[in-house]
């Protein structure tokens, strides 16, 4: 197996303890728990998307497991201006605060009560079952721009997070380009269902969720390949990364940095877990693999 | 990662345990260790986390919309269960267990497995003191009210003080949680935290250790799927007591 | 579990066995390989999609298997008119030829040489790895729209398939209803590649290719379910269905019958085993069981 | 469906069998039964089925395009590797191995195995017989060429004219199809078709029974998943000797 030299790696104006960062939304909602992550080995961690208004979520079931991945419609329940306080305790850590709005201000304004302890931002333009918010505006390509000028004039390093929902995501991609993003994150949850055939209803309590894991991998890995060719700023993979053959492939395809999700339900340990099969003292420079499968 | 869709239970009888509390009795078994949970979803309603009181039942306090919904259905009618969930307590030796009001309902099939000796049960009066006749068949029993109306007037902690709790390998305890954290303020003065363990109540969504919302301080542990069962040593310098989180993630002082 | 009650059905035009097809490009290239599935007991087959010339298809690696699904980049190999000849060995039988083309003209060419022998069509404007055919048309509404024309004038039943990769998917569903099908299917694969970490290069020989199986199983139903809610001729689902109770979802999101493809794979006996564990003398109404799952 | 990404090997050593003929030999073992294939993908080209000729080899014929690009790869050169697929074939008892050309490779191993207890081989010419000091170790060896430089002056079949098959539990054939159908009709003569045991090449894109590229009439036999080998009695009523179909699908004559 391809292994890596191990340290700190910048990417997208953030400076990384290594190249694997918590993916939004997957125990992100406490500083405590963050704080747990980035113990474990993470390079850096997303927070849950936070909006501009405190939100339940979805009613339940919010989550299920399927086949080989996770479908969940959360609904995207955050705490809004309230989480500047969990964000207190891994002041300083590398810490990426995932926001959302249903507009270009909306976005600004989140954006703005965490400038002072945030490393940096990651836009949820791509979440798929939450009306008026995420993928709603990330499918057209307008909107990314504009959402992603919105934040990056703040002078901080802007992430945009893209949805695979969409009929090409180059585009959305290029959008988020010209809009100042620093980096590109690919990709969000592809939209699902599943039904009750017990119950003759569709299970999650919104209908529609998203799909993650291990089964939405190789959907992932095409899209960052996809951005890769389109785009020249750097991309950072996500879905279905499980081990640290995953994290290779990813890079591969183009991905400097990668988040993970789902894996963490398995092993919660999965960060040092990778991270010991990925990196070796005489592993090589992980410059040289970034995109190396491209012709 | 395996498929694990909510299965389809049929209610099969329900016992109305109290006033607000009734158990509901389904027509599967769900093989599961005491203290493990369910998710339970009332179709178009909510799902909502629940102790199995046994194999095949849970045990439900009406306190807002998913249990009320829950008490509105009747026998036939189906619920879907996702789980079981969580560790569950683990007990050899001499086992006390102390339960306050619907905190009982993970003790029962503890108590009815023959796993506990003695049993402090506590309740606000006599008709809201669940399972006591069922208890009292497998442990040694001994009851609290807050009004008097049975057994010890008074908090079910006051019996803990006529105990040594240094007498029992493991202290399991669920029950409100200004209750246990009394409960744990005991053992911390008698040097035994460890042998108590605390079932936690925390908002959960997802139940399987992957969405935050369960998330205590200051160790980030997850309530659904680190607990809900705790030693006390892991809950000293916690929020345990203090405070928790609502759906949205904000704090609420307890 | 949900049963039905056996017996034949009529869907979109055609008069099937059972509610189970085999998927298009599944050993659908010969006749002998459809008769042998047919036997198996299948209700209805779809055969590989034949184009207006031959085409040996692309330069392997096609197929590998993944996590929970298959990732294929055949290419549409096809023999072109020349399979009419296979046909013969069928003739008479629920046979659906899946066709495909670069534009409403050709489509129109080869359901022709297929119009005595065919019990109905289908048209593959969904494929999404194969340059100026499939999903290059079937992503854009009044190409589907126009397609559908060309051939439902015909007379013959026929069905769409479409793909998921677009914003929309109820959209293109629309546009084959206006078109005169007489069913849509749904899905095909997803867009999707994997990389040798070991080659250091995308596997497949196209480097892009299309995700099927159980991975895309909460991506079909969800598709089918959006569908029923925008159309109102019968939906066919088709995505990662492999067992009895897969088939009752599907039908509970709005399907009236279902293909399986990858599944064959692991079982060519599949057919035989979901029929079994689907049917029963004391089943219910398969009509009371579709769409049963919207509100 | 489990994951089977093609692995990666490199090639470790290169032997010229012939002018037209190499056996590269690669840094893994791969477990298999001897008649079992696998994909051999050389890397922005295509990918070929081969059969393994050793744990850790294939041996190749030069033919077209895919060939000629392993032909120009050298020790150290990297290729994948996908399977092994396929059946092989299943010997118990006395076995007579019948292979002409590059036919041979499936076959070794099973002789090399000690499987084999008479070989019949044969080749155009004396340099085309390769293996054969090999087989000549664990098998009797009889060889026949078309020109006569070595063994036999005449077909491998004429051999086969010399000895009763009826001796045999199996006849394991691989070689080129004309010559695996007339060993068919010996058989058949002997009235023993299920005895013989032929490795069947057809044209293969997926190797896992899906793409139905392989597929025989009129069985739709897939060669790939229900083969490569097959026993004579199910090949004899078939397609087999008579045509096969190109990338396309289309039917070619033999
Ligand atoms: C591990 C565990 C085991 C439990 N076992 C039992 C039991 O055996 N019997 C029993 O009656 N109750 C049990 N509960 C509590 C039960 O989950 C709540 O009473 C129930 O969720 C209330 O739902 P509601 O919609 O009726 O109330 P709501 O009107 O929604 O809220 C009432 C209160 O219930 C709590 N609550 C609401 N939703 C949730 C949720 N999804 N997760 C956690 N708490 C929530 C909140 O604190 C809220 O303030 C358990 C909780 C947990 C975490
Ligand atoms: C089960 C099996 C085992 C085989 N084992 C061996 C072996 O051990 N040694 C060996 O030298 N050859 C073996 N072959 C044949 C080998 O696969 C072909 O010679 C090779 O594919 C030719 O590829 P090419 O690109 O060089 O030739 P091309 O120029 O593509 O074609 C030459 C001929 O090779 C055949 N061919 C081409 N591609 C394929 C394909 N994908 N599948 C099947 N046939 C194809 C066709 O009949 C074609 O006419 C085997 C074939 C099969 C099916
Ligand atoms: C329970 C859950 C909650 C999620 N919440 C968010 C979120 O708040 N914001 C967001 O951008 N993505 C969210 N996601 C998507 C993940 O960040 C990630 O893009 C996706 O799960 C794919 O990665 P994975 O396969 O490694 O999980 C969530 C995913 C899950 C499973
Ligand atoms: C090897 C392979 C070849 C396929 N060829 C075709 C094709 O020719 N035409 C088509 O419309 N779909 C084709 N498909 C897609 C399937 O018909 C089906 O839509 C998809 O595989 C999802 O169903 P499944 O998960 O049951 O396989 C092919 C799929 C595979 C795996
Ligand atoms: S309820 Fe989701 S992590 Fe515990
Ligand atoms: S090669 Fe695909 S079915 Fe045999």
């Amino acid at each position: 197996m391809v292994t890596l030299k191990p340290g700190p790696i910048n990417v997208g104006g953030l400076r990384l303890n290594n190249h694997l960062l918590l993916a939004a939304g997957i125990l992100g909602t406490t500083g405590a728990s963050l704080a747990r992550i980035l113990a474990s080995g993470a390079g850096g961690v997303v927070t849950k998307s936070i909006g501009p208004e405190p939100k339940a979520g979805h009613h339940g079931p919010c989550v299920v497991t399927v086949d080989g991945g996770v479908l969940n419609a959360m609904g995207l329940p955050n705490p809004s201006s309230g989480f500047t306080r969990e964000l207190e305790a891994i002041r300083g850590q590398p810490v990426v605060v995932s926001i959302f709005g249903g507009n270009p201000e909306e976005f600004a304004t989140v954006a703005g009560w965490f400038a002072g302890n945030a490393a940096g931002f990651e836009l949820n333009v791509s979440c798929p079952h939450a009306a008026g918010y995420g993928a709603a505006l990330g499918s057209d390509p307008a909107i990314v721009e504009a959402c992603t000028r919105a934040v990056s004039r703040l002078g901080l390093p802007t992430w945009v997070k893209l949805t695979p929902n969409v009929t090409d995501i180059a585009e959305c991609g290029r959008a988020a380009q010209r809009g100042g993003a620093t980096a590109i994150v690919a990709i969000n949850t592809l939209k699902a269902m599943r039904i009750s055939t017990a119950l003759r209803r569709p299970v999650l309590g919104n209908t529609f969720g998203g799909l993650s894991g291990p089964a939405v991998f190789p959907v992932a890995v095409r899209s960052v390949y996809d951005l890769y060719e389109a785009c020249s700023i750097p991309i950072v993979g996500c879905g279905g990364i499980t081990t640290a053959d995953n994290v290779v492939e990813m890079m591969m395809a183009g991905a400097s940095a990668v988040e993970i999700g789902s894996a963490v339900m398995d092993d919660i340990g999965i960060f040092a877990t990778i991270a010991g099969d990925l990196y070796a003292p005489d592993g090589e420079d992980p410059a040289g693999i970034v995109g190396c499968a491209h012709a | 990662m395996r498929e694990q869709m909510p299965i389809g239970v049929t209610i099969t009888r329900i016992t109305e345990e109290s006033p607000s509390i009734r158990t509901f009795t389904f027509d599967q078994e769900i093989p599961f260790n005491p203290g493990q949970f369910v998710m339970v979803w009332v179709p178009g309603v909510d799902e909502i986390p629940m102790a199995l009181s046994a194999t095949d039942a849970i045990t439900v306090q009406k306190v807002g919309d998913a249990t009320a919904a829950l008490f509105s259905l009747g026998v036939g009618d189906q619920i879907g269960i996702r789980g079981p969930f969580g560790n569950g307590f683990a007990v050899t030796g001499r086992t006390l267990a102390v339960g306050g009001g619907i905190g009982v309902s993970p003790l029962h099939p503890l108590a009815t497995a023959g796993l506990v000796d003695v049993f402090l049960l506590g309740a606000r009066s006599a008709e809201d003191l669940i399972f006591a006749d069922r208890l009292a068949e497998t442990t040694t029993l001994f009851t609290a009210t807050d009004d008097g109306s049975a057994g010890h007037h008074g908090f079910v902690t006051d019996l803990l003080g006529r105990i040594d709790p240094i007498d029992f390998d493991h202290i399991c305890v669920c029950g409100p949680e200004v209750m246990m954290r009394a409960v744990l303020g005991i053992l911390e003065r008698h040097g035994c935290t460890d042998r108590g363990q605390f079932s936690l109540h925390r908002y959960m969504k997802c139940g399987i250790g992957i969405c935050g919302s369960c998330c205590t301080d200051p160790g980030g542990l997850r309530v659904c799927r680190d607990g809900p069962v705790f030693t006390g040593d892991r809950l000293i310098a916690s929020e345990f007591g203090h405070y928790t989180r609502d759906a949205s993630g904000q704090r609420k002082n307890l």
